[in-house]
This record gives structure tokens, C-alpha cells and sequence, in this order.
């Protein structure tokens, strides 16, 4: 058993320390004929907001080589609708339900917070961040997450480790995951009808893919390795990871836990044998 | 849904496309997709051009990455994924279809004993050859530039220059004739497609249109919201709830 | 001409905004069979500190699919020994020599700018800063290395641009080179001796490959974009650019010239075809 | 030094390696490398094993990305690179190579009438299948586990276990019987057979033990100090410098 919140009341312990990263796995039902029970130490759903939100407009995914970017603007059907729709779901897991709370403002994130905590199944929240929240407005956030009751995790994003994490942790996370992905931008494809503009199109969105690991690497070198830790909350290691090697690295450099992201869509049996590879150990 | 493992037989030039051919126990139907893993990042969409109890043949441009195997080759597929077209006892079939797009409606050409298909296009020669077509098909051109068939686009409701014809009033027709319409053009189209029907039909039935929608599809299963579109019921995967779409739901947003 | 530093006395102009990135071309003349002369712009030299370096000990290179991590200690003669065998041949350069000068102590930095200023040819000097430099440190190092009089561009490094880049600007530099390479880690393939050992062997160096440019593009679309460049100094593209379309993208976005790194190694000709487009132009 | 194109003609497996056959019109001589692109970030540097004047034979390890090409394909290649081996008017010929790094000195085993060849390795089944070497090579095998030949390593100075013998003598005997000395082994080896040198031979002349160095070598040309190694007379670059070096310059740095 792997514990995510060992100085909370409740607790968050996990059967196995891998799991899916927030925004690759959809609610927990999807991919019920592709992954038997029991493979997962816990699951994290896509992102849920208060309110509903809608689908970005225009490219939300472009691939160049081995990266995927991806720019969905966080759609989802607002807390109350999921909710309904998945909290028998949730009831029955034999795994702790993390719910990803998108922190839009203090008031929403506390409402969602409480919202889900109600549920059966939830065993603790995973809040996150937008990349140029303040520092004083994360903690802010995170003390509305808090409302729930419940452990709480925090996804740093990535440009903002240094500042974010120990902040974070002063205020009270139990656990960091490090981190959520890079914000990148690469040029679309012409589209022959536009190459009479002038400029380049451009898309924004979140950087995936195995180049994110060695930068992964680094900020769990920096902020989690044994000797390292200044931060002493269990660390979740997300980006980039492809393998049980490369998951059992993340351990070996401090981590508790490992988040698997755009790669369970090409290969969702990576969380099987990334599971298998913790239960050899 | 599954995941299966497929032969890869060959893959022909068939232009303007590369004729893909994977063996395989469960076939997508018409409409339906796989995911296939073809060493990206992601997975690739394959839809049936051309289906039977062995496997199925897709057209894919020309350099997709499924075209680089060796004959013999294995690959894993998911799926199939997701809801085809859907026609019961169909004599009279009507489909519409942008060039580019026609390889998904080409397992219906021989859906019906009457099939009539409309092909809209940018010019001449980005029209199908007809003798890729099956004999019995009644082939309609419409090209964007008026240089054979009828001058499009489909919904134009301008008058055509001297010497030129819109499609629209014969659309009507057909439209009206058809027991089923199967549509594939560009999500965009599908309000002006809609309001067409919705003109030349009174009280449609549920499905009587459908139209599959083209968007990237990285999971298949609904996991990454990524192919979320606008319906009349709020937003839908297009990998699970589609591809293929009742019209007049995702018509009029 | 594109002018690197308009507000400078000399000015630093090229005739075409295409360079190789510190570290990736030696001193200038190694390429000589390889590319014709008039192809580069600037001619930006390995980096060069006032005392010899030696090279890093252990890995020093290692690559995982397109990435590549590289830790080289930044090894040179030293600037006298680096003046007295290259100094004729950049006398000669028909395009500026812009010597990279590694930021080590302020007198250092200044002695060795100092130095390398009265080498002609030398037509300004481009500095590279230690990832975890302090803000006050940097521009400390940035006014030592003003004694040389001539032109000075900054290269940023990556996890710094937010903090630096609008101090150093602030404090004089006449451009910046955004950015040096993201700190990276990675797990040491296994040696068969070493399957024994505890714990995993890591390299840690420089990330560079293709999945750095959406990340470099993400920086000039936040600091060199016509709109949101609040520097109001040259910016210099430098990471991943892969292609002539990707440097003009970079230009789309903002950026005076672009260094191409080491991809110069594999295709060397890639400097030949920027060049090409941006004459083409 | 410059860029060519060669011709890929096969990768066959030859055990423990693959043999790679390109057609070029300037070939790397004995020592020397070409810098092939394969692909990858970077290139890959190939030495010959066997060379000719339509080309050359390198060994790869298994999965070389080399070895993915078509016969037929054409690589383009910088070089040949580097110093290779250099043997005036030699008639008798000592080379010592470790058994994972003797392809490298394959191309010298018909370069003197009489020619020693010393193969250290961990254990007999990773030694060089005899018949893999022309037969007027007189081979000396050393096993570090004694399984074949010679009790290794070749620079021990302590006595054998009964039953097991020391190649030390008889090894500063062929030393001093040689007019040249080629070696393969890993770096930190060279001190130590440096030492040897200077202990059978009072005054070796220049370039009389040359020893090829294997280290990573992204550029090939001098620009980015990967491959730097410390010398007697300061660091120098592998690729350029090398990859033959003179043993007594770096066997003592
Ligand atoms: C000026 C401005 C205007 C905007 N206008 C609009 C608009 O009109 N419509 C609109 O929808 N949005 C708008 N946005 C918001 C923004 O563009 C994105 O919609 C929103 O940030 C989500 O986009 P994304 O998918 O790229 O996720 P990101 O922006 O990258 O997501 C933000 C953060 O969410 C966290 N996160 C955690 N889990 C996930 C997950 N599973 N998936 C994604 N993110 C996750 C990450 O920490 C990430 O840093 C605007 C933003 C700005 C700054
Ligand atoms: C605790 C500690 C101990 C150390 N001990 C040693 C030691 O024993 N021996 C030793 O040699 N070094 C030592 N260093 C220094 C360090 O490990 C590296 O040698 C040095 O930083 C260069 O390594 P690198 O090649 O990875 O370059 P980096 O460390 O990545 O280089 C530092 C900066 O140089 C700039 N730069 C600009 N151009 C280039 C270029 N062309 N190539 C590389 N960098 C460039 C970049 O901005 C980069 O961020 C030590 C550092 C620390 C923190
Ligand atoms: C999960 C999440 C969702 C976001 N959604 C929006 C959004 O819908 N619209 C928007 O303008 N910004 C959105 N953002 C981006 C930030 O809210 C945006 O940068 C904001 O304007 C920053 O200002 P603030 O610090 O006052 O919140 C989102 C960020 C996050 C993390
Ligand atoms: C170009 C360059 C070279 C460096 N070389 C060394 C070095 O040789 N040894 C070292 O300990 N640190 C080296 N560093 C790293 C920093 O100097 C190191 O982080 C330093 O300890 C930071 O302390 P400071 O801010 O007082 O300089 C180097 C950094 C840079 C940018
Ligand atoms: S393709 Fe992922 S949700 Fe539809
Ligand atoms: S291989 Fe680059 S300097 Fe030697």
C-alpha cells in the first residue's frame, strides 16, 4: 500500500502507486473492456469545473514527431452532471476516485470541492492550476479546495515547480504531483486556402510525449530525490511516462507515485505492465 | 469494443489515395473505425472502404504511416469502434459525399438496388473515376468551379451563370425520392445539408439522414474529449456517440 | 541587414539572421569543407571561458529517440590559448564572430571579455548564464562582461526567461538569445556490470531535439511576439530549430535571427537552406 | 574530409554481429570512420571491418539502425574521418584488440606477412570463430575465466592458479618481435598496456603502439567537444585528433 496523505485524517492509500494522469482516462468507465479491475492504485478522472464547460474551438490536437499537443479548453459537463452520471461508478471502484478540480475562482472551487467529496468512492481531490495563477491566488484556491474535507493533491505546472511547490506545501497539500504538462505552441498546417494569409496560425496548448520525461527527471531530482526533498509531502511523478523502467526511475528519484498520460490512448495496457512491474518489486 | 490484432496485406497506390488492406476477425461496418497503431505517438483512424468476412480495405493518402509496413506485417487495432451508418431494408439509397471523403460511404454503393450518389468537388479532376464505381450506381457530379456536372456548391441557392445548373431543385427531388440519405462533407456543411432536408422532407424519421463527422480521434473511446462537437443535446463524442450522426441533431446546434 | 544592437555605438548587423547556437560549431573553421562561406550571419563560437575547462567526466552524451542530452563541461583551452589559435582566422571572417563567453566569476568575466574584444573580427559577445543564477548575480555578470565595449547579447536559460530576461534587459543587454537548453535528466543505460548496484546511474546534462522548439516557440510567443514583446530588444530563436519553415516561424513570431543546434551536426546543410529562404524572402 | 553518398547493399547477421555492406567511392581506411545518417538525432559513426575500392564492410550490433535500411538505399555519409592506422613496409605485424571492439582491427589482419593477433575477452564464447580469420594470423586467446587460451587480464602481473598460464611473457616477447603494434581496447586499458610497451621496448619510435579510441562522436569534425579525451599534450578530440592515437601520448595522461 502506497499512502498519498500520511499526515491527513482520512488518509489516501493505494494498492499500487500507478495511475492515470487527469485528462487521459475520461471517468473511470471507458476503458473497462480494454483494463481489467484492480490494475490501477487509483483513479483520476479528467478535469471537472463547477460549471459546465465546452470544447475549446478550433485544433485541439497536432502532432509533430514523437510530441503531441493538445489544447481541449478542459470540457466537461460541470460537477453536478458527473456526478449523476458516474457516482455509482465511483460507489463501486475498488480503488480511491480522484477527482481533477479545475480551480477557476476560491467560491466554484470550494463548491465542486464539497460537491464531489459527498460522493462514495472519492478518496481525495486533485486541484489544478492554471500556469500563471499567483502565488497567493494558488494557496487561495487550495485553501477552497480544502473545504472538501478530504486529502488533497496539487498538479504544479511545469514552469512553476520552484515557485508553486514549497508554497503549496506550507499551506497544506498533502501530496504535489510535478507536474502538469509544459505550455507549448507550433504552427498549424497550412491549410491550402490559407496560404494567401499572411502570418503564421498558431496553436497554444499542453506539450506531451516522451521528451517531457528527462525534464520530468529533472524536477524530481531537483525536488524529490532522496537528500533532495525539501518539500516532504509523497510526490506523484507525471510526464512522459512510457515504461515500468521508466516508472520505476520515478520512483528511484523519490517519488511515490506515477501518473500515465497520452500514451494510455495508443497503449492502455502500459498501466498493466507499469502495475505488474510495482507488484514484482 | 476490443482490441484485436489485424494482418496487413498490402497497400496499393489507388489514387488519389493508397488502397490499405488488413485482415482481420471483426471488421469495422460502414461508418465504423478502427485505431490502429502504427508507431506514432497516437493511433491512426482507419475507415472501411470496402468490407468483408475477412477484413476490410481503407483508403488512406498517400505517405500514412500504415502504408510504410511489410505485407504480413501485425497490427493491433481498437475497435471496432463506434456507430456506423444504420439502413433496414433499403431499396432507394441516396448518398452525398465531398470528393475527398467519399471512401467512407463506399461500402454503401451496393447497399441498395437504387443508388444514387452525389459528388461535390473542387474541379473535374478531383472527381471519382467511375469505373471505381459499381455499374448500377447513379453517379450526379457538382463541382465547385462549374467544370463538369452541376455548378456547386450543393446548397447554393443562387441562380447559375448562362449555360451552367445548380443541383438544388433535382436535390429535392431526390431527397424526397430516398428512403435513406448517408452524407460525409465537412461538419460545417451540415446546417446548410440540414436545412435542405428539413425543406424537401416535412416530418423526417429519426435517422433519416445521417452524417458521419470527420474530426481527430487520439483515444476512440470517449476518454479524451478531443473529438467533442455541439449537438442539439449538448456535446457528444464523435468517437463513440458518432461517427455517424443523426443530421438533423448535429444540423442545428 | 538585420541589426542586433540598434542602440548600441557599433551596432552588431548581419547579413542574414541565421547562426549556429554556442556549442554546436566549434571555433569557426571545422565546417569549412562542409558549408561555403556567406552562409551564416554570425559566426557564435563554442563556449569559451578566461581559464582552461576540461571536458566533463562520465556520459557525456545520450540520446532517447529524438532527444538528446548533453553534458560536456563546457571544455575549452581558455580565451588566450582560444585568441591565439583562432584570432587570424576570425580576422578574416567575412561575417561578425561573436565569441560565447561562459559567465563564471564577475573578474573573470570581465577579463576574459576584455580579451576577446580586441580580437578583430570579434563583432560582439554572446554570455551564458549558470541555470541557477540569482537575479543580482546575473546582472553583475552582465555589467563585467560590458567592459568589453562591444555588443552584448544574453543567452537566457530556459527555466530562468520569466525572472531574467527583463532584468538583464533592464540592465543593458542589447539582445537576448531565448533560450539556452532545458536541464534534463536521464537513466544511464544499464551497464551488465552494474545490474548489481542499487539505484539508478543518471546523467544529467542539456535537452535538445525537436520537442524543444514547441517549447521555444511558447517563449517568443510570450516575449518576442509582435504585441507581447514588453523586452524591446533583438530575441534571438535558439532550440530545436529544425527546418528553414521553423525558422521562419520563429521570425513570425517575433524573433530577430535563429540558431540552429545540434541538428548542425547530423545535417549541416540546414544552415545552407535557412540562409536560402531568408534571402528568398 | 566531406560528404558522399553510398550505396546500403545488405546487413547480413554475422554473429555476434551484422555485417553492413556500402558501396562508396572513398572508403574509411583501417582506423578511420565515416558519420552515417540513419534516422536518428544524430549520426552514426561505421568502421570499417573490411575495405575495398568499391567500399567497405562494417560490423554493427544487433538493431543497428543501419541494418533497418532497404538493400539498394542510399546513406548519406560524412567522411572518411579521422587517422586511421599507419603501417610503412611492414613484415611483422602485433595487434591486441578486446573480442567486442577486434572488428575494428579486421581490415590489418592481411597487412604484414606475419601477423599476431591477441583476443582478450571474458570467457570463450565470445572469442572470434577461427574460421573467421585468414589462416596465416597466428591467434593468442586470453579468457579472463580461463575457459580458453591464456589466464586473463593481458596485463596481470600475478602468478596463475595451477593449470592456468599468463600471456605476460610471452606478450612482452611479441612486443619486442613486432615493428608495429595496433590496439582496440576500452581506454581506461591503455595505461596499463602502455606500460607494457615501455617495459619490452626501451625506446619504441613515434607511432610504433597505436591504439583506436571509442567514445561517442556526435560531429565528427572537431565542434563539440563530446569527444574530448585527455592526452599528454592536453585534450584533443577523438574524431579529429584520433581516432588513432599514439598509446605512449595517451597511455599516460
Ligand atoms: C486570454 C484568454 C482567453 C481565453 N479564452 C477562452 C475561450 O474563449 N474559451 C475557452 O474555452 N477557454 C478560453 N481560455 C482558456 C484557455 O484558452 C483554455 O480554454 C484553457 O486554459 C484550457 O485549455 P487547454 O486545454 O490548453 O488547457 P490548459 O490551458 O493547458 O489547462 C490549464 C491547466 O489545467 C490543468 N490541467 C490539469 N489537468 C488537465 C487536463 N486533464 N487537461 C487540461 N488541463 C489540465 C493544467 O495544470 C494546465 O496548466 C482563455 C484563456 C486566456 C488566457
Ligand atoms: C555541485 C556541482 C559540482 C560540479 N562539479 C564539477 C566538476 O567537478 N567538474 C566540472 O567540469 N564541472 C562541475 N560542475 C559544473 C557542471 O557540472 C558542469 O560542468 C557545467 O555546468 C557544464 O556542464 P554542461 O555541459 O551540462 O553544461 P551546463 O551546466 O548545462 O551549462 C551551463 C550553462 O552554460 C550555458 N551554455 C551556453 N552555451 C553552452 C554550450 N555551448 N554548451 C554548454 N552550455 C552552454 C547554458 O546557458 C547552460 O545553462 C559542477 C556543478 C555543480 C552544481
Ligand atoms: C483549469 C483552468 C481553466 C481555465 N479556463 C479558463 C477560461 O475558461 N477562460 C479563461 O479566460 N481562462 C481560463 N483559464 C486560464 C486562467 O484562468 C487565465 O489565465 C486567467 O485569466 C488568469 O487570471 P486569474 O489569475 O485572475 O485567474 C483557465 C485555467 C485553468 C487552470
Ligand atoms: C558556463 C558555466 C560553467 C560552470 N562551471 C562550473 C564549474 O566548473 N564548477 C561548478 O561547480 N559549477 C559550475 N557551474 C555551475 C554554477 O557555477 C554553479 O551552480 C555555482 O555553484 C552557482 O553558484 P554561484 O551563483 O555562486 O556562481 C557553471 C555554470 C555555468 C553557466
Ligand atoms: S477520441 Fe477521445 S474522446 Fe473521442
Ligand atoms: S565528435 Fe564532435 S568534437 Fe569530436
Amino acid at each position: 500500500m502506497i499512502e498519498l496523505a500520511p499526515t491527513h485524517k482520512y488518509g489516501l492509500s493505494l494498492p499500487t502507486p500507478v495511475m492515470p494522469a487527469a485528462g487521459v482516462f475520461g471517468y473511470g468507465d471507458v476503458y473497462r473492456d480494454l483494463l481489467e479491475e484492480g490494475v490501477l492504485g487509483a483513479l483520476v478522472t479528467n478535469p471537472i469545473s463547477l460549471r459546465p464547460r465546452n470544447v475549446a474551438q478550433g485544433q485541439r490536437i497536432l502532432t509533430r514527431g514523437e510530441q503531441v499537443l493538445l489544447h481541449t479548453g478542459l470540457p466537461n459537463a460541470g460537477a453536478k452532471a458527473i456526478l449523476r452520471q458516474y457516482g455509482k461508478y465511483w460507489e463501486r471502484s475498488p480503488v480511491p476516485v480522484i477527482p481533477h478540480l479545475v480551480a477557476t475562482t476560491p467560491a466554484e472551487t470550494s463548491k465542486a470541492a464539497v460537491l464531489l467529496s459527498a460522493a462514495r468512492g472519492v478518496g481525495g481531490i486533485e486541484l489544478g492550476l492554471a500556469e500563471n495563477v499567483s502565488e497567493d491566488k494558488a494557496v487561495e484556491l487550495l485553501h477552497a479546495a480544502q473545504d472538501s474535507g478530504l486529502p488533497l493533491i496539487v498538479q504544479v505546472p511545469f514552469s512553476r515547480v520552484d515557485a508553486l511547490a514549497p508554497r503549496l506545501v506550507e499551506a497544506g497539500a498533502d501530496a504535489l504531483t510535478l507536474t502538469a504538462p509544459p505550455r507549448a505552441v507550433l504552427p498549424l498546417p497550412d491549410a491550402p486556402e490559407d496560404k494567401a494569409e499572411s502570418g503564421t496560425r498558431l496553436m497554444r496548448g499542453r506539450l506531451y510525449g516522451p521528451a517531457v520525461f528527462p525534464l520530468l527527471l529533472n524536477v524530481l531530482a531537483r525536488f524529490a530525490a532522496p537528500g533532495a526533498n525539501q518539500l516532504h509531502v509523497p510526490i506523484i511523478a507525471c510526464g512522459g511516462v512510457a515504461s515500468p523502467a521508466d516508472a520505476l526511475t520515478c520512483i528511484s528519484l523519490g517519488a511515490a507515485a506515477v501518473q500515465v498520460d497520452v500514451l494510455v490512448w495508443r497503449t492502455p495496457g502500459v498501466l498493466r505492465e507499469i502495475a505488474a512491474a510495482f507488484k514484482a518489486l | 469494443m476490443k482490441q484485436q490484432t489485424a494482418t496487413f496485406r498490402f497497400a496499393l497506390p489507388s489514387p488519389p489515395h493508397w488502397a490499405v488492406r488488413l485482415d482481420v476477425a471483426q471488421p469495422p461496418r460502414a461508418g465504423q473505425y478502427v485505431l490502429a497503431e502504427c508507431g506514432g505517438p497516437l493511433r491512426e483512424a482507419l475507415f472501411p472502404a470496402d468490407v468483408d468476412a475477412d477484413g476490410f480495405t481503407a483508403l488512406t493518402p498517400r505517405g500514412h504511416p500504415i502504408t510504410r509496413l511489410l505485407p504480413g506485417a501485425s497490427v493491433d487495432l481498437l475497435g471496432p469502434l463506434g456507430n456506423g451508418f444504420r439502413l433496414d431494408r433499403v431499396q432507394r439509397l441516396l448518398l452525398i459525399a465531398e470528393a475527398d471523403k467519399l471512401s467512407v460511404l463506399r461500402p454503401l454503393l451496393n447497399a441498395a438496388p437504387a443508388v444514387t450518389l452525389v459528388v461535390e468537388g473542387p474541379t473535374r479532376a478531383r472527381m471519382p473515376a467511375p469505373d471505381s464505381l459499381p455499374p448500377a450506381v447513379e453517379l450526379l457530379l457538382v463541382t465547385l468551379d462549374g467544370s463538369v456536372g452541376y455548378l456547386g456548391p450543393l446548397e447554393s441557392q443562387e441562380p447559375a451563370p448562362a449555360g451552367q445548373e445548380r443541383i438544388g431543385p433535382l436535390l429535392a427531388e431526390l431527397i424526397a425520392w430516398t428512403e435513406w440519405l448517408c452524407l460525409a462533407c465537412r461538419r460545417e456543411r451540415y446546417p446548410a445539408l440540414a436545412g435542405l432536408v428539413r425543406q424537401a422532407r416535412l416530418q423526417p424519421t429519426a435517422h433519416f439522414a445521417q452524417a458521419l463527422v470527420h474530426t481527430e480521434m487520439p483515444c476512440g473511446v470517449g476518454a479524451c474529449d478531443v473529438c467533442r462537437i455541439p449537438t442539439r443535446h449538448g456535446e457528444k463524442h464523435v468517437c463513440t456517440d458518432g461517427p455517424v450522426f443523426d443530421l438533423l441533431e448535429i444540423g442545428n446546434e
